[in-house]
């Protein structure tokens, strides 16, 4: 795109190189309308329960966080210019990103989050091993 | 992070003397990288705080606090337009980084406006959601833990907005008073893109999946 | 050549240092006798798993302590710079690296930590195993232990007690760890690791005793003010003395001889003073003589009855006497047991306790309380001093040594 | 807003900069003073500020070291009535927590800061002036911190402070809270300075100056300073649930609301594990530039020390539940962390045993600093090896809280850390201050320290063992504790008095250097990496010219050359190739005040959360004119000195600025080598770390 119009004096050179990067208006505009039809999609999902049935839940959360990933390296990409950027960038934050789900998702699940069956034992830990063998 | 740094090698090596910084990126750019790389592990713990403790009220019998949860009383048009918002001033941001990279300074100050404003929009729905939750729902910080975790997520997220307004509209300030450097638009934006796609994440998380 | 001879004695020195210190280490540990809490002379299965754990473990690192130590002072000695030595004339030849060396160095450890983890996870795994077990219930406190029997399995609590729980020697017992306040850590060294309490969870640990006797323990999770003299015990009784000490704390202990005025006052005055947190099985704060006692205690006592106790309860009172230390395990009930655990008690474990009761013990702790335990009442943490006279003290006395 | 008014139609990109950029905005006139205490207070010259962390963590180390002597002196025997339990539990708390967050971590901040910048041959960290933000936000939390002691009594939850424990049922006096706030402030204060630094090792780099051609040193600062990055956050989430339960009587750790005590655990670990090595890798990062330096060899494996450093700082992401082996987590859990921490000894030992084939074959010259060094391989490796043994879980629940933890840590943090920090010093004193740190008192210095150390935490591992736990302020005669604990008392005062005489010895150097000035010279040690180079102490623009690297050392490549058997040969002077300090004519970033504003500001607000909230208001008005100034301040004052009057760096992107620069002068004099903080864009960055 167009970056190249009236840049500072002494360093014309520098921002031709630097400003490589970055989409035009119409693309930014296509993205958005992209990232609105998945909104749309996402939002709709709350009446999948009446259109579809009960069942459609998991399919529901399934396609939600597709969505949502998608949504994420959308913005990330192309408004945060990612994807024409040093890669150095993109790994600092991706790897940001990585660490925290992984280390928050381990977390959960050492919490025992996904076979929390609700009962004052809070992420009940995992049932007593039922009393067989002897231990020597 | 550092054995991708070993491929990096080669390209760090200095071309020429042109570039004054050894990655090539300004470190302004760099820096907001790094911090928004750490929001994400900010961002991390209060969502999984509150994936934790959101249903946890209503499903276990005899906590003090009462049963009341926040999801059973969001009201997902409502949200979604708020959410529409930011993800519309995503857009006008970067229309104005490009406009001061076209060197449009109007255009530029436009867009900035237009994005305070559905900022402020997005802070204004936030606002009223919470008055809702709070005058007719009954949902107080301190109802119980998936209230409060709600508030300090949600929370959390207002004050990162509330401070991009702030920056913006000091970008507006500034772009008066003296020459502005396109980048520093660029990097304001980043930061605004980036409370964007947590509440991309906390709007799907949160709201959508109950 | 002047090089290695003193690199020689050097290392020689540093070994003989190291070793010394070993030994005082390795005799240190022989002693088991007098420490009540050693981790190092496992009495029970579980505790002997951990340590056939932990032998190798030391041996693997104590070699590698030994070659890193020796090594490393065979280096200083041998490449220190002489007096002679010219800058730019004796210098080092310039080494970089060797790729070999560095990745045995990686595959080496790895290797041997490897195996050394097979046996972790062995161990781990059966740390939980346990043979038709007996479930005692823990309940930590700020800062005491409460145990509960359920012995039918019928979800009524039929024995609740303090500070010492009974098992019988061989058999496997479950305890079920529980908080009522802030975590506490349930630890009988000898006999198992450590499970912390935690408040809204449940945890459990296996144990076993093989001899009968008295085994020390002590809250190991950082509790607040009086998190270090929060003990506890497990006293292990051959079977038949089980059955004893299950059948006497299974019925209402006697009343009072009523010929004892000081006992029937003290009665009294427990009931109107200190039944407002304390358990007697039966009795009720707001009822008046006479007084009935039962077999069976109230689980829910610190609930029903509105005790302004930060953890919601104080310890069951109704079989204090059978128990071989008070006060959260810290002061000895009886003469001829020690403060600090320490001796070998393994021997006194008597189902119903027949020594001369510590009564000064118990007279101070009614005196001055925080003398003994520091604890902070006016925050709801722990027993007040009530300013008791010496004649309450005396009657009082009198009534709690009846309590068997 | 006091604005000098334009068309606004007028400014683009392109245009010059309206004159107002110059004006000194706000209150306080430019800040100018070059000497006097003023020159320190508003300085943002990395050198400076890395001395000022220094001085302040070596201050709280004496206060932490007094802490411990408490401690150690009430456990001398058994049954001591010295300190009641309330206070012993606040003095091992405030201890545990000083000696991490306000020793430890800045200390290595301290060489992080004067020294980064020299290794990588640049003239500042990337955002001078959010670098003196970040010291005075630590040191006002610091102190923030330790005034609790006298507004009703220091923290005692321990360090880690477990919920509930820490809730106000159970802690209802005001140390938990300002641990809450004052870890806050400081965390802010180290994530800017972890932002900043990062961005200094990957930008900032002399040309040539390639990742793999930076000193080790710089390399395991990096490592830490990116680790930093991503723990703080975690701890800052722990630390605001905290608060919130405890200011606004929320229930986030509160179980009978369904609040979890595991959360808090969890997220202080995940924090609390990295954090370990944040705090050894620094030393990591000292003692391989000692040990090659002192043993007239190259670092030996150099891309295995890096990349078993960045090994180190990755798997430490992985390992944070061994802290809760005994906490009741689900048997795999419990399995799969304990593998993972048993696999950090390789990368660890790879280290080790680099260290130890660096010394094979050298000419080992044992100064101070080499002591401290060769000591640290000693003593860290204990402290592994403990630390191996009680990554097997089921070991670790009969060691866990006992002294034999303690002896561990205090093994691979005193024996590893603090030997290494102190080794630091001796070698960079000269660097610093331009002159030596006495070696006669030195030798004393690390004697003293070596066998006290030892007699203190070595006995620990047999009083651990034997089942002393840890955090009890008493224990009786009759539990066999009382010989093994007088000897760590009677080590504890041995280490004391190494102290004194390390103060003794900084104090003796220092008025033996005003009677008789003894020039050390740009190179004492025949060292290795470029901070060597300039003159001692550091001229304040570090390099009259930025050198242009080819070799890893380069400095040492300038100086030796091979010949044909691989022996070194001297193939110039050091005078020939070390810079003289001449330059003066070098463009530096300017003073600024506004830094101190926006971290006193912090403080206030924190008393204000704890007594009343009316309190925080100066605060926040303050915060809020501190962030006003600093926006409006620009990043170079045009009256002050070091000018160039041809250009400005406001006048366009720092690239500009030096390109246009390099096409009239000379490359490399002159340079401003980008560093540039402050005009419109420090407004993001400065911002963003604060929400
Ligand atoms: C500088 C800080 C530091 C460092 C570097 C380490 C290093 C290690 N630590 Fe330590 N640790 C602490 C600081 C540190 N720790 C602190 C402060 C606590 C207590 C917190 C609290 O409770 O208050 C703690 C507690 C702690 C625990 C919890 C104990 C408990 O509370 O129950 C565990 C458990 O696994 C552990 C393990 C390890 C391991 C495996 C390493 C490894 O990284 C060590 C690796 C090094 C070596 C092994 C030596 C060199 C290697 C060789 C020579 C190779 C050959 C070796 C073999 C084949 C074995 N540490
Ligand atoms: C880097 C970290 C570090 C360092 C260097 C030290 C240094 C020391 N530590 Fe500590 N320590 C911890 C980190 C550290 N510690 C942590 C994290 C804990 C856990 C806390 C918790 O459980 O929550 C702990 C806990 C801890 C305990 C356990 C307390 C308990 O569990 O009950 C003990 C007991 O011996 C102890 C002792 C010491 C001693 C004797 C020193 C000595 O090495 C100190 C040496 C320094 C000096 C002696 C200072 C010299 C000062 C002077 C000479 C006075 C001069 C005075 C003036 C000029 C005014 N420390
Ligand atoms: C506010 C509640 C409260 C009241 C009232 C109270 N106590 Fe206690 N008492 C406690 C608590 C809590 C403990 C456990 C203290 C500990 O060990 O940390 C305790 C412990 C004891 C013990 C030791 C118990 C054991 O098993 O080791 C005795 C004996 C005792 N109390 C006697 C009395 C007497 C007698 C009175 C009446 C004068 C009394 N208490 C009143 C709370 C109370
Ligand atoms: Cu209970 Cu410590
Ligand atoms: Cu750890």
């Amino acid at each position: 795109m167009s970056t190249e119009t009236s840049t500072t004096k002494g360093s014309d050179d520098l921002e031709h190189e630097e400003h490589t990067h970055g989409g035009t208006d119409k693309q930014y505009f296509q993205i958005f309308w992209i990232l609105v039809v998945l909104t749309a999609l996402e939002v709709s999902t709350e009446w999948w329960d009446e259109w579809f049935g009960e069942g459609s839940r998991p399919i529901a959360v399934f396609v939600l966080i597709t969505l949502m990933i998608i949504k994420f390296f959308l913005v990330a990409s192309y408004f945060m210019h990612l994807k024409w950027d040093t890669p150095i960038l993109k790994r600092i934050f991706y790897f940001g990103m990585i660490v925290a789900i992984a280390v928050y998702l381990i977390a959960m699940t050492s919490m025992n989050f996904w076979t929390d069956s609700g009962t004052t034992e809070f992420n009940d830990p995992p049932p007593a091993p039922p009393p067989v063998e002897a231990s020597d | 992070m550092g054995d991708l740094m070993y491929e990096e090698v080669e390209d760090l090596e200095f071309p020429d003397d042109i570039h004054v910084t050894s990655t090539g990126i300004s470190n302004e750019k760099l820096g907001m990288w790094v911090y928004l790389a750490s929001d994400c592990l900010l961002f991390g713990g209060m969502i999984s705080t509150y994936l934790i403790y959101k249903n946890r009220p209503a499903q276990i019998e005899g906590l003090e606090g009462g049963d009341i949860i926040p999801s059973q009383f969001f009201d997902i048009p409502f949200t979604s337009m708020t959410s529409f918002i930011l993800l519309m001033s995503s857009l006008t941001m970067v229309l104005s980084v490009n406009a001061i990279m076209r060197g449009d300074m109007v255009r530029m100050r436009l867009w900035l406006v237009a994005t305070t404003v559905l900022g402020s929009m997005f802070l204004a729905g936030q606002a009223y959601e919470f008055t809702i939750f709070y005058f007719d729902d009954g949902l107080g910080f301190t109802t119980n833990v998936a209230t409060s975790a709600f508030y300090a997520l949600t929370g959390l997220h207002g004050v990162h907005v509330l401070i991009g307004v702030i920056m913006l509209l000091t970008m507006v300030g500034i772009s008066y008073r003296r020459k502005m450097h396109a980048e520093a638009v660029e990097v304001v934006g980043l930061y605004w893109h980036f409370v964007d796609i947590v509440w991309v994440v906390i709007f799907t998380v949160v709201y959508l999946i109950p | 050549m002047r090089n290695k001879r003193s690199a020689t004695i050097w290392t020689g020195i540093a070994l003989v240092v190291v070793l010394f210190f070993g030994w005082l280490l390795v005799r240190d540990i022989g002693l088991p006798g007098g420490r009540a809490l050693t981790t190092l002379s496992p009495q029970g299965p579980k505790a002997q798993e951990i340590q056939n754990l932990i032998i190798p473990v030391f041996l693997v690192a104590g070699l590698v302590f030994v070659l890193v130590q020796v090594g490393l002072v065979w280096l200083v000695v041998r490449f220190r710079r002489h007096k002679d030595d010219r800058d730019g004339v004796d210098e080092p030849e310039q080494v970089h690296g060797n790729t070999k060396l560095e990745i045995g160095w990686t595959i080496v450890p790895a290797a041997v930590l490897a195996v050394l983890a097979v046996f972790n996870v062995q161990t781990t795994l059966a740390m939980d195993n346990a043979d038709d077990p007996l479930e005692i219930t823990v309940i930590g406190n700020q800062w005491w232990w409460e145990y509960r029997y359920d012995l039918e399995g019928d979800g009524v609590v039929d024995i609740i007690t303090a500070n010492d729980a009974a098992i019988p020697v061989g058999r496997d017992i479950v305890f079920k760890i529980q908080s009522n306040d802030v975590i506490h850590s349930f630890w009988i060294p000898a006999l198992a690791g450590k499970m912390d309490a935690v408040p809204g969870r449940t945890h459990q640990r296996v144990m076993r005793a093989d001899e009968p006797g008295i085994y020390q323990g002590q809250c190991t999770e950082y509790c607040g003010l009086s998190h270090g003299v929060m003990r506890m015990q497990v006293t292990a009784y051959e079977p038949d003395d089980y059955d004893t000490w299950i059948e006497a704390m299974t019925t209402a202990p006697a009343q009072p001889d009523p010929d004892d005025e000081l006992a029937i006052a003290g009665q009294e005055l427990f009931v109107t003073q200190c039944s407002f947190c304390h358990q007697v099985n039966g009795l009720d704060p707001n009822s008046s003589a006479p007084f009935e006692y039962s077999d069976l205690p109230d689980p829910d006592y610190g609930a029903s009855i509105d005790i302004p106790l930060a953890s919601g309860n104080a310890p069951n009172m109704t079989h204090f006497m059978m128990r071989p230390y008070m006060v959260g395990g810290l002061l000895p009930a009886y003469e001829g047991l020690s403060r600090g655990g320490g001796g070998d008690q393994r021997t006194v474990a008597e189902p119903i306790p027949s020594g001369t009761p510590e009564e000064n013990n118990l007279k101070q702790w009614l005196r001055e309380p925080e003398s003994i335990k520091p604890m902070n009442p006016d925050n709801n943490q722990g027993m007040p001093n009530y300013n008791l006279t010496e004649e309450q003290i005396e009657q009082l006395t009198a009534y709690l040594l009846t309590l068997k | 807003m006091a604005i000098t008014e334009q068309t606004p139609l007028e400014l683009t990109t392109g245009e010059d900069r309206t004159s107002s950029a110059g004006d000194p905005m706000g209150v306080f006139a430019r800040p100018r003073a070059n000497t006097g205490w003023r020159s320190w207070v508003n300085t943002v010259d990395h050198k400076k500020i890395g001395i000022m962390y220094g001085v302040a963590s070596f201050f709280f180390f004496l206060v932490a070291g007094v802490e411990a002597l408490m401690i150690r002196t009430q456990l001398a025997v058994p049954g001591s009535q010295l300190l009641s339990a309330d206070l012993y539990n606040q003095v091992f708390t405030m201890h545990g927590v000083t000696m991490v967050f306000m020793v430890v971590m800045p200390l290595a901040a301290a060489f992080a800061n004067y020294l980064l910048p020299l290794q990588i041959g640049a003239r500042d960290v990337s955002f001078p002036r959010m670098n003196a933000l970040s010291l005075w936000i630590w040191l006002s939390g610091a102190i923030f911190f330790n005034t609790s002691w006298f507004l009703g009594g220091g923290a005692d939850g321990g360090w880690f402070n477990y919920a509930p424990n820490a809730s106000v049922t159970f802690s209802p006096g005001f140390g938990i809270d300002f641990y809450a706030i004052g870890l806050i402030i400081m965390g802010i204060g180290s994530t800017v300075s972890a932002v900043n630094l990062t961005v200094t090792v990957l930008n900032m780099r002399a040309p040539g100056m390639t990742l793999m051609k930076m000193p080790v040193f710089t390399w395991m600062m990096f490592i830490t300073q990116v680790l930093l990055v991503f723990a703080l956050p975690v701890i800052t989430v722990a630390l605001l649930l905290l608060s919130f339960d405890r200011i606004f009587d929320a229930a986030f750790f509160d179980a009978s609301k369904g609040g979890d005590p595991f959360l808090w655990q969890h997220l202080f670990w995940i924090f609390g594990h990295p954090e370990v090595y944040i705090m050894v890798l620094p030393a990591f990062g000292i003692v391989s530039e000692v040990i090659p330096v002192f043993s007239r060899k190259p670092i030996f494996g150099y891309p295995f020390m890096v990349g078993s450093g960045i090994a180190i700082g990755f798997m430490g992401w992985g390992v944070w539940a061994h802290h809760m082996f005994a906490s009741g987590m689900g048997q795999m859990s419990i399995l799969a962390f304990s593998l993972a921490t048993l696999f950090i000894a390789v990368p660890t030992g790879v280290k080790v045993l680099n260290w130890l084939a660096t010394m094979y074959g050298g000419r080992l010259r044992f100064n101070t600093a080499m002591l401290f060094s060769v000591a640290l391989v000693g003593m860290f490796t204990i402290g592994g090896l403990s630390g191996v043994s009680h990554a097997f879980a089921p070991a670790d629940t009969q060691q866990t809280d006992t002294y034999y933890i303690v002896a561990h840590f205090h093994y691979v943090l005193f024996g590893g850390a603090l030997l290494g920090l102190f080794s630091g010093m001796y070698f960079w004193w000269p660097k610093v201050f331009g002159h030596f740190l006495g070696e006669r008192l030195g030798k004393w210095h690390f004697w003293l320290t070596l066998i006290g150390f030892n007699l203190t935490f070595g006995p620990q591992h047999i009083l651990g063992l034997q089942g002393m736990m840890r955090r009890t302020y008493t224990y009786f005669d009759d539990q066999g504790f009382s010989t093994w604990n007088l000897v760590s008392t009677i080590g504890s005062y041995i280490i004391a008095i190494s102290v004194l005489v390390f103060m003794w010895n900084m104090g003796a150097s220092y008025r033996k250097h005003r009677r008789e000035r003894v020039d050390p010279g740009p190179d004492p040690w025949d060292a290795r990496s470029l901070e060597w180079m300039v003159p001692s102490p550091t001229p304040e623009h570090n390099f009259d010219e930025t050198p242009v690297v080819e070799e890893f050392d380069e400095f040492w490549h300038r100086k030796y050359g091979h010949d044909e058997n691989g022996r070194l040969v001297r193939i110039a002077k050091t005078s020939d190739v070390a810079q003289t300090g001449q330059n003066a004519n070098v463009h530096l970033p300017s003073p600024s005040y506004w830094p101190l504003v926006i971290a006193i500001s912090m403080p206030l607000i924190g008393y204000g959360l704890i007594f009343n909230l009316w309190w925080a208001v100066p605060g926040a008005i303050l915060l809020i004119a501190g962030c006003y100034g600093w926006v409006m301040e620009p990043s170079t004052d045009p009256a002050g000195g070091h000018h160039h009057d041809d250009h400005d760096p406001e006048a366009g992107p720092p690239d500009a600025a030096v390109a246009e620069l390099a096409k009239g002068e000379d490359l490399e004099t002159g340079m401003s080598n980008g560093t540039d903080d402050g005009g419109p864009e420090s407004s993001t960055t400065e911002e963003a770390p604060v929400g």
